[in-house]
């Protein structure tokens, strides 16, 4: 696995991988977890994957963005179970410049979450279990381009 | 793989809520040929018990590529049903 | 000294500061001292400010960010002598959601490099120095919006 | 700070190339009253030597807020002269 790691993410070490001397502006997402999800308190998280198409789409969404914008990108998503404040995704994009940096940055991670094939279990304060459909209403608007990744890349 | 002729075999994968509900991760499908992603979903839904709780229309990839409900599918493909993703 | 420092940058530690257990989203910007600079060989630079002032700015900035996203913000700069690949200023913007954060962390470093009184002398491997405009003609387009911070906070 | 009737009197801060060019980091200044930060510069501009290469509408901040060339400046104001920002 490259983009994808069942151990913790370490954001300074994925920063210096991917900058260079000629580099001026790295844009970081870093996704946590969080102790609260629609209301709910959560205790921690199981990330699963379909692993082999999951690491392939990573990759294409990498170079997708290096083709795009003058940068370059380092991402890992986090499987396995991750507790409260646990590190889930990191996307670092390097450049010579700030803009490139932020746009490249942010598209990965829309990206990544609308066609990376992930899931996530929550487990609640109350006992219960629950996998997360950002989709699902309430959610809408944040999440509304989720929908369809093979429409929007032109496949069929 | 070998099908009948006149239909061709399929692997279904299944992920997350789609796995629980048929209490397994994949499960083979033979369907008429030519076929589609959506001749896959029909069959599965009509074919496996509690597989009708899956959506229609579900997002779904052929060989570890993002699809459409009229991706035409192959003899011996893999076409995995996504539930709704929940990355990053 | 809140937001300026004499010594290393360390952004793990001023990110760890920012956020905290009901935080998703973390966006992060890091300006690093590069290499060349138009076309010139660039050795170390000096980070010189109007230092009261620079820190009231920043503060202000920072406020006012949190004031217009859900969001947290920590914010570095340095001053003194950098190498390159050195940390010159860093960004971190804590949010429950990412869109906040990414449109914080952006938000904040225009605005730190539009109004903090902070300058830059770069010594040159041809043994020269110059100080940085980055007004300059050649370098308009990723700095227009630099020129007149009294006019665009309604000063006056 | 006490300035002649009819006067007043600022202190001026220089940075970075302004105070290379006149060779100091601040000046003081008597002004006719009512005052700008405009007039502040004219004054400065031509009564130090090196001064002249001032831009005529330079970036400025009284008392440490940003401010415009049509700016009022008060008796014992600081007016500091800020060339192109360079931060970050």
């Amino acid at each position: 696995m490259v983009h994808l790691t069942r151990t913790a993410i370490n954001v300074a070490a994925l920063t210096t991988a991917t900058a260079g001397p000629a580099d001026g502006g790295i844009a970081t997402f870093i996704g946590l977890v969080r102790d609260h999800h629609d209301g709910r308190e959560v205790l921690r998280l199981e990330y699963t994957a379909f692993e082999p198409m999951a690491e392939v789409e990573a990759e294409r969404i990498v170079q997708e963005a290096e083709a795009r914008w003058p940068v370059r990108i380092g991402l890992r998503h986090r499987l396995g179970t991750l507790e409260i404040g646990d590190i889930a995704v990191a996307v670092v994009a390097v450049s010579a410049h700030r803009g490139p940096a932020f746009d490249a940055c942010r598209h990965v991670i829309e990206e990544v979450k609308r066609r990376v094939p992930i899931w996530k279990q929550e487990s609640y304060a109350d006992g219960t279990v629950g996998w997360v459909d950002p989709t699902a209403a309430g959610r809408g608007r944040e999440n509304a381009d989720r929908a369809d990744p093979a429409a929007a890349r032109g496949y069929g | 793989m070998s099908s009948p002729a006149g239909s061709l075999s399929v692997k279904l994968l299944l992920f997350a809520t789609y796995a629980e509900l048929v209490g397994r991760d994949q499960v083979l499908l033979e369907v008429p040929s030519p076929a589609t992603v959506a001749d896959v979903v029909r069959r599965f839904r009509t074919s496996w018990p509690g597989a009708d709780r899956v959506p229609d229309r579900p997002m779904a990839a052929v060989n570890r590529v993002h699809a459409r409900p009229e991706t035409p599918v192959a003899d011996g493909d893999e076409v995995a049903l996504l539930p709704p993703l929940a990355g990053g």
